[in-house]
């Protein structure tokens, strides 16, 4: 994606009229490699460690998550808590169905997110289209459009499968196996393909710094 | 001395041929009338050059007979000056009249002729009826003007003149018959050495003779007949109404002055200043701008009048004579040559019905002369006004001064109303070209100011440095067509001349102020560069005001001082005239400008008289207070906002940061010279203190919630003022050196902000901050001083305005005043809330596609930035730099209360190393800048949408970028304290005054017979007030 | 003062010129018409000339003209004096009819041409310059 | 209402004020020391019979002078005012006035000679009999005035009166400079030779201006006349 | 200067260590209580240092301009400036810090220095939030400054010095020589308006959570955030240095230090949880209100 000397084409963002392309970053994302192992291992370690949820609830998995705030299921204990904007969450919890309207905020959203950042997706919806299997306007397999790095299945999973889920990402995450960030990079234009073919009125950038 | 006599055969042989003449043609009529006039004129000027260069008055029988037998001319230099005056007048209103006088019957210039020999022959004669033939002959010849020219509301007014005229007459006439049965003669000075007069059938007969001039003089009640006539006739004969034939009278009343008991010099005076009250008071709720100035000239007449009376009653001034010859002679003479200039200027444009701005010269003299008329310097009426009220202040007739100094304030305010309409013009109308007929007020103009400055350096200010200001603007006005550039250095090395001229004159107390104050001037005359084109009318004004302060220091006795003031005043009140939307609020500068100059006027009066401006006791209050409605202290400070927001950029810097400072120079200079203490004691200076206090909070509050950045700014300079004045009112060492280093600092970073302001507003093209936005990327260096000026402004720490900050707070805390203290400190944290809306508005924030291609300021606001940028910093790195000339200037006056330690500057309470602060600062700044430079990972520059819009993207930058009504909760929290009660206080007090005119406006109900009621009513009061007395 | 002594000082012509003068001034107050305006400033002039007449009326003297009624011959000018009345008043007397007439007929004549331009003989009518 | 108690307070006032000086001054016994010293002087110095035609025309001749120029601007004044154009009559045909009676008429013929006469004599003598120049000037005036009341459309040839005017006034000037050359003051009847008192011929250059004023006043009064007829062109 | 000027560098770098720690654990801890005040777990007491080193580690981060980038700079300078001109421990040369260079305005000033930088730097990033949360920021600082600013003048007239060092050593000898024994209003009100210096609940309407994301940091993310987490940390600990030094009698050793800083804060928390957020105009009004009377009473006291 870049060109002779190295330096990134820029983006066409075709989908903005023309008076307001000026108005939006056209870098097109990078990968990022990670650093020396000893170094990254410390990291992936405290990453694990504070996982920062971005508070965007889609689907009926959102009201998963306001239990473990809750002192019965308390996930401050695992350095987890919501942030309320994506630039400062790592974490981004795909709860439940995700319809095309939807779908354009989630990526919106998702590319704001710093790196490394990792996709929790949570219910069948998201994995197969669930009950929405043969709806004209849900997405049916979310990673086709993001990546994601833990299913956590279940029409609509307990917290307690939740918290589940989370020592699962805390374990990919050490393991430094949660490169969901450079994934996308790497085949942005598949992933962006995908996307506007289902989503018609873009009107935004091709990416959203 | 050319007999009079062969004038009047001269005069009478003409005017007995002129129907012959006008046989041949009327041109050449017209040029015998005009020659005529042009002999007495030149008759008038021998008589003064032979009077003046020491000759003696003369008299000149006719039939060959002395005194008592025949009738006696006399010549003296009051009478060699009136009959100047009067062919002056005559000569400048007959070429405005020409015109008409070649269409209209011979009557007219038949009439012209007579009018001005009466005139002429009421100045000279010194037989009492003779005075009566020849005020019929000027009646007559008047008579026979108004209605000339066949204008139907000058025939109207003909008519209500002559009922008037007639009654007079008749007075007279009564008056004189008996003065002969009483004192057995008709000559004035024998029956004056006489002593037949003084009997109860003498005082009644004297009465009668007083009555009819009196009513000739157009005193209050009795004066509508005359001002209708000045309304409608045409506006040359409206000048030698005005001028010429108020001269003539008022010398008549001055001859018969020694006929007079003190009763009825009393009543004299009395009606006098009634007529000036009630003529200005009525004048004020005038909008026809003819009917205004007849208004205006009664009231000068009788003011001139009373004076006279005064001075001969009450021995005012040192010794009647000379005295009244010099003030009343000054006020007559400015008010001969401004109302004629007036008039027929006015004319001209109501003849035209034009509504337009008046084309440059005609403006520049309608300036003049309305200025000369108010009595602003140099004009003769500025210094016989100065005499005037220092003779009253001496004799202590302090209602006399209220009236005369009440009366002139009003004045100032409808004359100046006047100029201000006609120097902006309605909206979209032509400018008003008069051609030739603006040569007549440009020469009265030009008269005035060279009589002026010549009575004025021969007479009380021959120090040339003060009259460098005059000289600069005129200079300047000459050179106007040249380009912007030249004329700024010109004014640049003008300042710079002055300084260098003056420096060893000033003491180390004027030299810090001077550095400020021509400094300041130089540097928004450089500033002013900013634009391409000639700026008309800019860089003489600019170059003036910042000479005037210059000659504000250099003034040492009270007059010096006051003259300097008031160029200081003039200069700057035409300087927000000019600026676009400046006519109202040049209006309200100058009114209160001048209420306080003239506040200060009568303080300077009543104090004492050795150098400076010492004035102990309550008239120092005065000056103090005068020079307070100057600062713009709270409650006064109505006029303060809009001139700074609506003159030009470089002109409100100006205002802000150099002139704001001459007020509180004149404090220092009041206090130092009582000895180094404030008039009326101690609670003087709490008061002061808490007056300061409320004007730095107010400024403050009111800056909050403005949407025009020139309002914040000019809010913001008002509310630094309040701090100097709250500093200056501790009257010890640590208070005036904070007050001194407080007025330095904030010089330096006003300038910073109105230059950067000027900049953005140039670029930009708009004043509300709202339509800004995002203009750090195009205009960093701007971004970059106002960061500066703000951080010094609000007194964060590093930079020297934390300095101030901390002298302040030492200062209170020391001096046991703790309510102020946290008064203090919350008003400059609320100072930090405006200050960073500025900021946030204009250069942060989502920029506007409108104002993309924006380039950085221009160079010559840029370069001064810089240099005042690096001023700052260097200051605030080193305080001693500034601080310790402070300390040595303030000297011995007070114990001891900062002292330095190497670099710390400590105090009774604490210290403050300003050096170790930005050390530690600029370290621990380095510290985190390399902590972040370290963690920062690929950063990616990103545009101004690339914002979390709660996943949505921004639709447009205008309606992202929060800077409406930014502190909105701030409002609704302590909003009530800014409601707008010092301009309600103001506008009241307008209504009120102008209710009082209205009132007295009823009795011109337009009718003749009721007019002439007035008049033998007003006769009836003045013969019971002369029993009563 | 009693009444007699205050009657004997009346000078009767100086009163009767002052009656003349109050009335020409009612005349000029009380009626609006512009000629009777006109014509009452004339009465007043009248009176004042009554007035001026009346300072140098003197009793038993004659006309201050030497001819035959003053003094049999030319020669003794101070015996002449004794019997001739005080001329100056009758100078200036001259001079101020004059006047008089002067501007009545300049007042007639603004008053005509007013009316002849439709104002009306009023002086209500012509009140429209005020305050 | 209001108007009417005002003006009543206005005279009463102006009487009050008259009272002392009208009631006051009495009958003077005896004529003061400048009306002795020109009852003494007159004659002698100027061989005037008439004292008071001697004060007017020469001690204060300048009054005079000034009277005439007031009567001279008054005309002008009236003249300039009262101009057919002025009037709005334009060259309409001015309304007929009613034709005089046959008495007018008739008394016209006969009077006008002999009025004209009188006048002249009075203007001649002024120096010995009552009156002077402004009588006898009044005198002629009635003549013409007689002449315009007898044929209403007849119109005074203004040009002539004007001529008759400015000589006699410049006429006057001149006298009076003359007194200044040839005399010791402007206006000093004695440039010309005294004479006896008494006879027609004497005291100066007094009848010369006397009958200069008389002509001018006739000449003048009959211009307004004839102006306030209004009809003039 | 009797130590070497790096040695005094060295010293003030020690000093800011244990600052810094001590700040971060003194969230963490105050983090847990509350957690256990809601009968939660709680996060565990090193979180912070976790949440720092995770936002540093990121490895991609978005920036608005120079200024952008300068916002968090100023702030931790501020933070750490302020804690520099305080002498933290009293007598002890360790922990003199910078506190030469100035007094007790100079502090109070310097506050400022580190909300203008941030404010600027959250205006920078060009989002209408950040303004909106500057507006409401600065708007309550005007309002508790005036009762801060009234204890301080009480402080100041009490002890005739604005020299922290100065009041320290007045104050020592037991609890009845301290500020709060002493001169009690001044206290209260100080207290009062430390709530709303340090955001917490019923003043935290500048950082509500939910209303506006945050409020000014919104746009700050990865190493820009983990400086500003630092700082709330630094800045924290210098005000209740600041405090104890004013008020309680000041520390003679890290112990006492550390013990006296965790209880005063213990008041702010604790307050913090019972009561809900004010809207700005209100917080206004309630500190110009009651507030103020007491300080102008603890004024009235010391001035007597």
């Amino acid at each position: 994606m870049s060109d002779k000397k190295g330096k990134p084409v820029p983006l066409a963002n075709e989908g903005l009229p023309a008076g307001e392309r000026g108005l939006f970053c056209d870098a097109p994302p990078r990968e990022y490699a990670p650093a020396a192992k000893i170094v990254e291992d410390f990291w992936n370690w405290a990453r694990s460690q504070s996982l920062w949820i971005l508070g965007f609830g889609t689907g009926c998995g959102a009201i998963e998550l306001r239990p473990l705030m809750t002192s019965r299921y308390d996930m401050y204990r695992f350095g987890i808590q919501p942030r309320p904007t994506p630039r400062q969450s790592s974490v981004f919890v795909i709860g439940g169905y995700a319809s095309v309207k939807t779908l354009k905020r989630i990526v919106r959203s998702y590319e704001q997110m710093m790196g490394p950042k990792f996709v929790v997706a949570l219910g069948s919806c998201t994995i197969n289209g669930g009950m929405y299997w043969d709806s004209y306007n849900t997405i049916k397999r979310i990673d086709q459009y993001i990546p994601v790095d833990v299913y956590i299945a279940g029409c609509m999973p307990r917290p307690e499968a939740l918290l589940a889920g989370f020592q699962e990402l805390k374990r990919i995450i050490r393991a430094g196996k949660a490169e969901g960030q450079n994934e996308y990079a790497r085949n942005f234009e598949w992933y962006k393909a995908n996307q506007k073919r289902v989503i018609k009125d873009w009107n935004m950038p091709d990416y959203n710094w | 001395m050319v007999n009079p006599l062969w004038l009047f055969a001269l005069s009478l042989g003409a005017a007995f041929l002129l129907p012959l003449v006008d046989r041949l043609g009327r041109r050449i009529a017209l040029v015998l009338v005009h020659g005529v006039t042009a002999a007495w004129l030149a008759a008038g000027l021998s008589w003064l050059a032979v009077l003046l260069s020491g000759g003696e008055a003369a008299e000149f029988g006719t039939a060959g007979f002395r005194a008592p037998l025949a009738i006696v001319l006399r010549v003296g230099l009051a009478e060699a000056a009136g009959v100047t005056a009067i062919a002056l007048t005559g000569l400048l209103a007959a070429f405005s009249l020409t015109r008409s006088l070649r269409e209209a019957p011979l009557g007219g210039a038949m009439a012209l002729l007579m009018a001005l020999m009466g005139l002429s022959g009421i100045v000279l004669t010194r037989d009492l009826f003779n005075l009566f033939v020849f005020l019929e002959i000027s009646a007559i010849g008047t008579y026979g003007l108004l209605g000339f020219d066949d204008r139907k509301p000058a025939l109207r007014s003909a008519f209500k003149y002559m009922i008037a005229g007639g009654l007079a007459s008749s007075l007279y006439l009564i008056g004189v018959i008996y003065v002969y049965r009483l004192a057995d003669t008709l000559n004035l000075d024998i029956a004056a050495a006489g002593t037949a007069l003084s009997g109860p059938a003498g005082t009644a007969a004297v009465f009668f003779l007083l009555a009819a001039l009196l009513v000739e003089l157009k005193p209050f009640p009795a004066n509508g007949w005359a001002v209708d006539a000045y309304e409608t006739a045409h506006p040359g004969i409206s000048a030698i109404l005005s001028g010429a034939s108020a001269t003539a009278l008022l010398l008549a009343l001055w001859k018969i002055l020694p006929l007079l008991g003190p009763a009825h010099l009393s009543l004299v005076a009395g009606s006098g200043l009634a007529t000036f009250a009630a003529g200005n008071l009525v004048g004020a709720r005038q909008d026809r701008p003819l009917r205004m100035l007849g208004y205006s000239s009664v009231a000068q007449v009788g003011l001139v009048a009373a004076v006279a009376a005064l001075a001969r009653l009450g021995g005012l001034g040192d010794g009647g004579a000379d005295f009244a010859a010099a003030v009343a002679g000054g006020l007559l003479l400015n008010h001969l040559l401004a109302k004629t200039g007036l008039f027929l200027l006015a004319g001209a444009v109501e003849d035209d019905d034009a509504r337009g701005r008046l084309a440059p010269l005609s403006l520049a003299a309608a300036g003049v002369l309305s200025a000369a008329l108010v009595g602003l310097p140099p004009f003769p009426g500025f210094w016989a006004k100065w005499r005037l009220v220092r003779a009253l202040a001496d004799s202590g007739l302090w209602w006399i001064l209220a009236i005369v100094l009440g009366g002139s304030l009003l004045e100032a305010f409808y004359v100046f109303r006047w100029l201000g309409l006609r120097a902006k013009g309605e909206a979209g109308e032509a400018p008003v070209r008069l051609g030739i007929r603006s040569a007549g007020p440009v020469l009265a103009a030009l008269l005035l100011a060279a009589a002026g400055a010549l009575a004025g350096i021969r007479g009380p200010v021959p120090d040339l440095l003060l009259w460098a200001p005059w000289a600069a603007a005129a200079i300047l006005f000459l050179l106007d067509g040249t380009p912007g550039w030249l004329k700024g250095l010109l004014s640049v090395a003008a300042a710079a001349a002055f300084g260098a001229a003056a420096w060893d004159r000033l003491d180390g107390f004027r030299q810090f102020f001077a550095v400020m104050l021509l400094g300041g001037g130089a540097l928004f005359s450089i500033a002013a560069l900013r634009k391409g084109g000639p700026r008309r009318g800019l860089h003489p004004l600019l170059a003036a005001a910042t000479l005037a302060l210059g000659a504000i220091l250099v003034a040492r006795t009270p007059l010096e001082f006051f003259f300097a003031w008031e160029t200081m005043t003039a200069a700057s009140w035409l300087l927000v005239l000019r600026g676009r939307g400046g006519e109202k609020p040049a209006l309200s500068y100058i009114v209160f400008g001048l209420g306080g100059a003239f506040l200060l006027m009568a303080g300077l009066a009543a104090g004492g008289w050795d150098g400076g401006i010492a004035a102990a006791g309550w008239p120092g209050l005065l000056v103090l207070v005068g020079l307070l409605v100057k600062a713009g202290a709270l409650g006064v400070h109505v006029w303060l906002p809009g001139s700074y927001a609506e003159s030009d950029d470089e002109s409100s810097g100006f205002l802000s940061s150099a002139l704001s400072k001459a007020p509180i120079f004149a404090l220092f200079a009041l206090a130092l010279s009582l000895g180094a203490a404030l008039p009326g004691g101690p609670w003087t200076s709490r008061a002061l203190g808490w007056l300061g206090l409320a004007t730095a909070l107010g400024g403050a509050l009111y800056a909050v919630y403005q949407e025009d950045i020139k309002r914040t700014l000019a809010y913001s300079s008002l509310g630094q003022i309040g701090y100097i004045l709250l500093a200056f009112a501790a009257m010890d060492q640590a208070g005036w050196t904070t007050s001194l280093y407080l007025a330095l600092n904030h010089f330096l970073y006003k300038s910073m902000l109105f230059l950067a302001v000027a900049g953005v507003i140039q670029r930009t093209g708009t004043r509300n901050m709202y339509e800004m936005g995002g203009l750090i990327k195009k205009m960093p260096v701007s971004f970059l001083s106002v960061l500066m000026a703000i951080i010094a402004l609000s007194g964060v720490p590093p930079l020297s305005g934390f300095g101030g900050k901390w002298l302040l707070y030492s200062t209170l805390i020391g001096k046991g005043w703790y309510l102020e203290t946290a008064v203090a400190f919350f008003a400059s944290a609320v100072a930090f809330l405006y200050l960073y809306r500025l900021i946030h508005s204009i250069f942060l924030g989502q920029p506007k596609p409108s104002q993309a291609n924006v380039r950085e300021a221009p160079v010559a606001l840029v370069l001064p930035q810089l240099v005042l940028m690096a001023v700052l910093m260097a200051v605030s790195v080193f305080p001693r730099l500034m601080l310790d000339p402070i300390l040595a200037l303030v000297g011995d006056r007070f114990p001891a209360a900062f002292v330095f330690e190497g670099t710390r500057l400590r105090s009774a309470l604490g210290y403050w190393d300003g050096t170790l602060t930005m050390i530690v600062t600029g370290g621990v700044f380095a510290l985190c800048l390399v902590w972040m430079l370290a963690n920062l990972h690929n950063p990616q520059s990103v545009k101004q949408f690339n914002i979390v819009f709660a996943a949505e993207r921004p639709l447009r930058p205008e309606t992202t970028h929060y800077a409406w009504r930014f502190f909105e909760p701030y409002r609704k929290a302590l909003g009530f304290l800014t409601r707008e009660r010092a301009e309600r206080f103001w506008d009241a007090f307008g209504t009120g005054a102008a209710s009082v005119g209205g009132a007295l406006r009823r009795l011109y109900t337009g009718n003749g017979q009721t007019y002439a009621l007035h008049v033998v009513l007003y006769v009836a009061v003045l013969y019971l007030l002369l029993g009563v007395l | 003062m009693s009444l007699l002594e205050f009657v004997s000082r009346i000078n009767p012509v100086a009163a009767s010129g002052a009656v003349l003068v109050l009335v020409g001034v009612w005349g000029v107050l009380a009626r609006p018409n512009l000629f009777k305006i006109a014509i009452a400033t004339s009465v007043m002039e009248t009176g004042v000339n009554l007035v001026i007449l009346s300072t140098g009326y003197i009793r038993g003297r004659t006309a201050p003209i030497l001819d035959s009624a003053v003094a049999g011959t030319a020669t003794d000018a101070a015996g002449a004096a004794a019997r001739m009345t005080d001329p100056v008043p009758q100078a200036l007397v001259l001079t101020a009819i004059v006047i008089g007439l002067a501007v009545t007929a300049l007042q007639l004549s603004y008053a005509v041409r007013l009316r002849a331009a439709g104002g009306g003989s009023s002086i209500e009518s012509y009140g429209d310059e005020k305050w | 209402m209001m108007r009417r108690v005002l003006v009543f307070l206005a005279v009463a006032g102006l009487a009050w004020a008259l009272l002392p000086l009208a009631l006051g001054s009495g009958v003077p016994e005896a004529p003061g020391a400048l009306a002795t010293a020109y009852l003494t002087d007159a004659p002698a110095d100027f061989g005037a019979a008439n004292i008071v035609t001697a004060i007017v025309v020469s001690y204060r001749g300048f009054d005079t002078l000034g009277e005439v120029a007031v009567l001279f601007a008054a005309t002008a004044g009236v003249g300039a005012l009262l101009t057919r154009k002025r009037l709005g009559l334009g060259d309409a045909e001015p309304e007929a006035k009613p034709a005089a009676t046959e008495i007018l008429v008739t008394a016209t013929g006969l009077l006008t000679g002999l009025l004209v006469m009188f006048g002249v004599y009075i203007f001649l003598h002024g120096h010995l009999t009552p009156g002077g120049g402004f009588q006898g000037g009044v005198v002629i005036a009635t003549a013409l005035l007689l002449g315009l009341l007898a044929r209403p459309e007849s119109h005074l040839s203004h040009g002539i009166l004007a001529a008759v005017e400015s000589l006699s006034g410049a006429a006057y000037v001149g006298m009076g400079l003359l007194g200044a050359f040839l005399a010791w003051g402007f206006l000093d009847p004695r440039a010309l030779p005294l004479g006896r008192i008494g006879s027609l011929v004497s005291a100066g250059s007094i009848p010369v201006i006397y009958s200069l004023i008389g002509l001018k006043v006739g000449a003048e009064l009959s211009g307004i006349l004839d102006a306030l007829k209004g009809d003039r062109e | 200067m009797e130590t070497g000027i790096l040695t005094r560098i060295g010293y003030a770098l020690v000093s800011l260590f244990v600052i810094t720690n001590y700040g971060l654990l003194l969230i963490g801890s105050m983090a847990r209580i509350s957690a256990k005040v809601q009968g939660r777990v709680g996060q565990p007491v090193w979180q912070p240092y976790i949440d720092i080193v995770k936002s540093t580690a990121k490895r991609n981060s978005i920036g608005h301009g120079i200024m952008f980038y300068l916002g968090p700079v100023f702030r931790l300078a501020g933070g750490v400036g302020t804690y520099m001109f305080i002498p933290a421990v009293y007598g002890s040369v360790l922990f003199r810090n910078f506190s030469d260079s100035g007094d007790l305005l100079l502090v109070m000033y310097f506050i400022f220095f580190g909300q203008l930088g941030m404010a600027l730097g959250a205006s920078e990033g060009g989002h209408p939030y950040s303004a909106i949360g500057v507006s409401r920021g600065l708007s309550q600082m005007t309002a508790f400054e005036v009762p801060f600013a009234l204890s301080v003048i009480a402080v100041a007239i009490q002890y005739r010095t604005l020299d922290i060092t100065a009041i320290v050593a007045a104050q020592q000898g037991g609890f009845w020589n301290w500020t709060v024994a002493t001169n009690p209003l001044a206290v209260v009100a100080a207290l009062i308006a430390f709530l709303g210096m340090s955001m917490h609940n019923p003043f935290s309407i500048v950082i509500a959570p939910q209303e506006i994301p945050i409020g000014p940091p919104t746009e700050y993310q990865s190493n820009l955030l983990g400086m500003l987490q630092t700082n709330r940390a630094i800045f924290n600990g210098a005000k209740l240095v600041l405090y104890m030094n004013l008020y309680f009698g000041g520390a003679t050793d890290i112990v006492t230090m550390v013990v006296k800083t965790f209880l005063i804060y213990f008041i702010n928390v604790f307050v913090g949880q019972a009561f809900p957020r004010f809207r700005v105009d209100q917080s206004i009004r309630f500190f110009l209100g009651v507030p103020t009377l007491i300080g102008i009473a603890s004024v009235i006291i010391a001035a007597i």
